[in-house]
């Protein structure tokens, strides 16, 4: 069995960690894979999505042709309002993320430790180095997550004991949802929360960079095809 | 999401002794008098309070100092022309004073609710308002170092609000009340009306709802001032 | 020859401070005698008045009974508004003062010594302590001025080598206007820039508490009867 | 007192070689293109340029780094879809580069224009970005030391802006714009519409005159995302 064919794909993690997010809730989706996040909340919530460049309560892409450029989101794309929303500058914006206002951030990931340290920004391989909000970001959410595939594309572990790569923030990170489990950080530990069904404990741990703690109850990570 | 509470008393309920409550106003203007006396009611002792004066007559904060229920106060000018309820507790021993200038608690606030633990500002170096203070040098100009300032409760008076917790503010009512709002664990908000969310322009929201956990209405609310001149006492 | 004969009255000081305020310029007006600067500005100009609470470009005060007292200046007293005005909130109100954008700033005092430090806000003598926004007044205008009596109320100096009083700041103060003289602070010293004809320097300086130093220009102090 | 200039080329002429100049917006949202043209034509170089982005395509900021004027450039992200022109410069060596988190960049703009000389955030804390700064712990969390950081000028765009230079800005375009103009010692604003002292509702004020030296009218500015999908070329 090659974990290829048992993984979630991307959408597939986005909406496990949707499923956590409750209603009311403020969140800050980062660049790229976790914006999928926005689309999965369950029937009767309704989260309040905050984006770095001055928007409280935006909601789904406009149509294409229907653009206004003076209102995007962090990732430069175009948004919508919902009724409620609010423009703010920069500051305030940051003020937002940093004074622990947000209930939720969730981020990508290139590496996450077991001590909660998130690499998310550089690759350390020289080019153009870029950070954005991803610093901030990290701190002041009530709870930071990570969503990602479990290994890398090489097959690496993206879970490990310390990070190899440029960190983002140091002990950060409470939740990780990746393509095979959610394992939440807790005392400075990886603790297996939910994995596939189709996996064992023992080939999880065997593509992770670092022990899994395995408590009394392991649920089963069951996630519909969505896309 | 529905943030609106049906009464003031509900609002107030839930603030324990103990609790560290700002206040919002400046003198009369944008004091959230109807939370206040609810507070009263409501009972809760030994509170610190973070106001910018002591009140004022008795009614509102005074009123609440009046009835025994702060055992410290946070504020830049307990003085004023009505200022007799707290003089004499103060001068009796009866009540803290943590004496602030009033720049370096607006400033306080918003480091606070921007998760800024600590800055540094020209105000009060070389004062004794500093002493003890941490000091550093930048860029050649002496600076006294300041911590956040954060609370359990903000008891806020704004215009409108919508059930999101957007508010807007009513001139120079809006004072401490939007930095408050951003700086305590719990803000309930009193606004003159509740409107459908969207009915304030996004563009004119001065406190967006993330700031705000609790809206109540309170139609055509008292003014301090406009009570201190009827010569009011509350309760 | 008593000096209470020629000094000049209080609204005689604030017209003398109102002349060196340029068209334009961004004022903040201390709480009780200096707001009466204002009434006396030159033909021609018009300042722009900030108050602590969070308004700039306030007028004059509304008639009695047309009071709205959620307009109202640092002092607790009605105004109104001009075209232009903007609100604000406290941290708003304070980076103003703080952030140098002030173009003038005036108080009054209890002493002011030669150094420019300035006390204003506590007599030192026990009751209830009060500062308000004093110690932030005297920072960051790009100007801070006095207007007071040249000497107390039994006749001791205010301009002095060493304040006694507890201090609202350190070496903040540029100019003073007194009830017999302009005197700029300079490099440490006590400048003498005008004084009353009727005026010897030598009286001047017998009731001044530090050195005045003499340039080789000495105006006349020269104000019109004013009310 | 009117703030009022008849052209953007008269309100950049009085930028010289050398000035440090934060530029407004975020991505294409908010960027003042028609001064930053004007600053092209104007010519002059060897700038430090604040601002989110490095630019992109072949107008606005990617236009005056193409036309060798930035010595150095501030910002938090200098990638994206068509960063070409900083790329190659940038790994020419051509231009310097202070990388600096997108929040501590507004922050420390905020500080600048509010005389904090320096403040503590927990962000950056244990990343390279943090090297060599001071640190510190409070309540047992560390934090970064961070500087002020301010400009000779700030080129900004907003919507609404009177001759007093009371300013409105329009969607998410607002996002730096409002922190550069207190961090600036000049701002000059371009704005779509000069209205008369009193149209802009004084609650409605985003940024209150005092921060504003002049401001110049743009009807219709060209918005740089609309202009990149046209590929459009300055000059």
């Amino acid at each position: 069995m090659s974990l290829d064919d048992i993984k979630l794909s991307n959408a597939q993690i986005a909406w496990r960690a949707a499923q956590d997010i409750d209603d009311g809730a403020y969140v800050n989706l980062g660049i790229g894979f976790p914006e999928m996040v926005a689309k999965f909340q369950p029937k009767g919530r309704e989260a309040i999505f905050h984006t770095e460049n001055g928007v409280l309560n935006f909601g789904r892409a406009p149509a294409a042709g229907e653009e206004d450029w003076d209102l995007i989101n962090a990732g430069k794309k175009a948004i919508t309002l919902k009724p409620g929303a609010a423009f703010f500058h920069h500051a305030d914006s940051f003020a937002m993320v940093r004074g622990g206002h947000l209930d939720v951030a969730i981020l990508g990931a290139y590496e996450v430790a077991q001590t909660g340290d998130l690499a998310n920004w550089s690759t350390g391989r020289g080019g153009v180095p870029a950070v954005g909000g991803a610093m901030d970001l990290v701190h002041g959410a009530k709870r930071v997550a990570v969503i990602t595939d479990h290994v890398t594309k090489k097959g690496a572990p993206k879970l490990v004991e310390a990070c190899s790569l440029p960190l983002t923030g140091v002990g950060c990170v409470t939740r990780v949802y990746t393509s095979l489990a959610v394992v939440d950080i807790e005392g400075g530990r990886f603790v297996l929360r939910e994995k596939l069904a189709a996996l064992s404990v023992e080939d999880l741990q065997a593509v992770t960079g670092a022990e899994l703690v395995l408590p009394d109850t392991i649920n089963d990570l069951t996630v519909p095809e969505v896309d | 999401m529905d943030k609106t509470l049906s009464s003031v008393a509900e609002a107030v309920a839930m603030i324990p002794d103990g609790a560290t409550v700002m206040i919002g106003g400046f003198g009369g203007s944008g004091a959230p008098i109807e939370l206040i006396h609810a507070l009263i009611d409501h009972g809760a002792k030994n509170l610190t309070v973070i106001n910018n004066n002591a009140g004022n007559g008795h009614v509102g904060l005074a009123a609440l100092i009046e009835q025994g229920q702060v055992a410290k106060l946070i504020c830049s000018f307990p003085r004023s022309v009505d200022p007799k309820v707290f003089t004499d507790l103060y001068l009796a021993g009866g009540i803290e004073l943590e004496l602030v200038p009033q720049g370096t608690l607006a400033e306080r606030m918003r480091a606070g609710g921007a998760g800024i633990p600590a800055f540094y500002t020209p105000t009060s170096y070389g004062t004794e308002l500093a002493k003890d203070k941490p000091t550093a040098e930048f860029d050649g100009k002496m600076y006294v170092q300041e911590r956040w300032l954060k609370a359990d409760f903000a008891l806020i008076k704004a215009e409108l609000g919508d059930p999101l917790g957007n508010l807007t503010y009513r001139m120079a009512a809006r004072n401490f009340n939007p930095v408050m709002a951003t700086a305590a664990a719990v803000t309930i908000a009193q606004v003159s009306r509740i409107v459908a969310p969207g009915e304030i322009d996004p563009e004119s929201v001065v406190t967006p709802g993330i700031f705000v956990k609790h809206v109540v209405e309170v139609a055509n609310p008292a003014q301090e001032e406009a009570l201190n001149r009827q010569e009011a006492v509350y309760p």
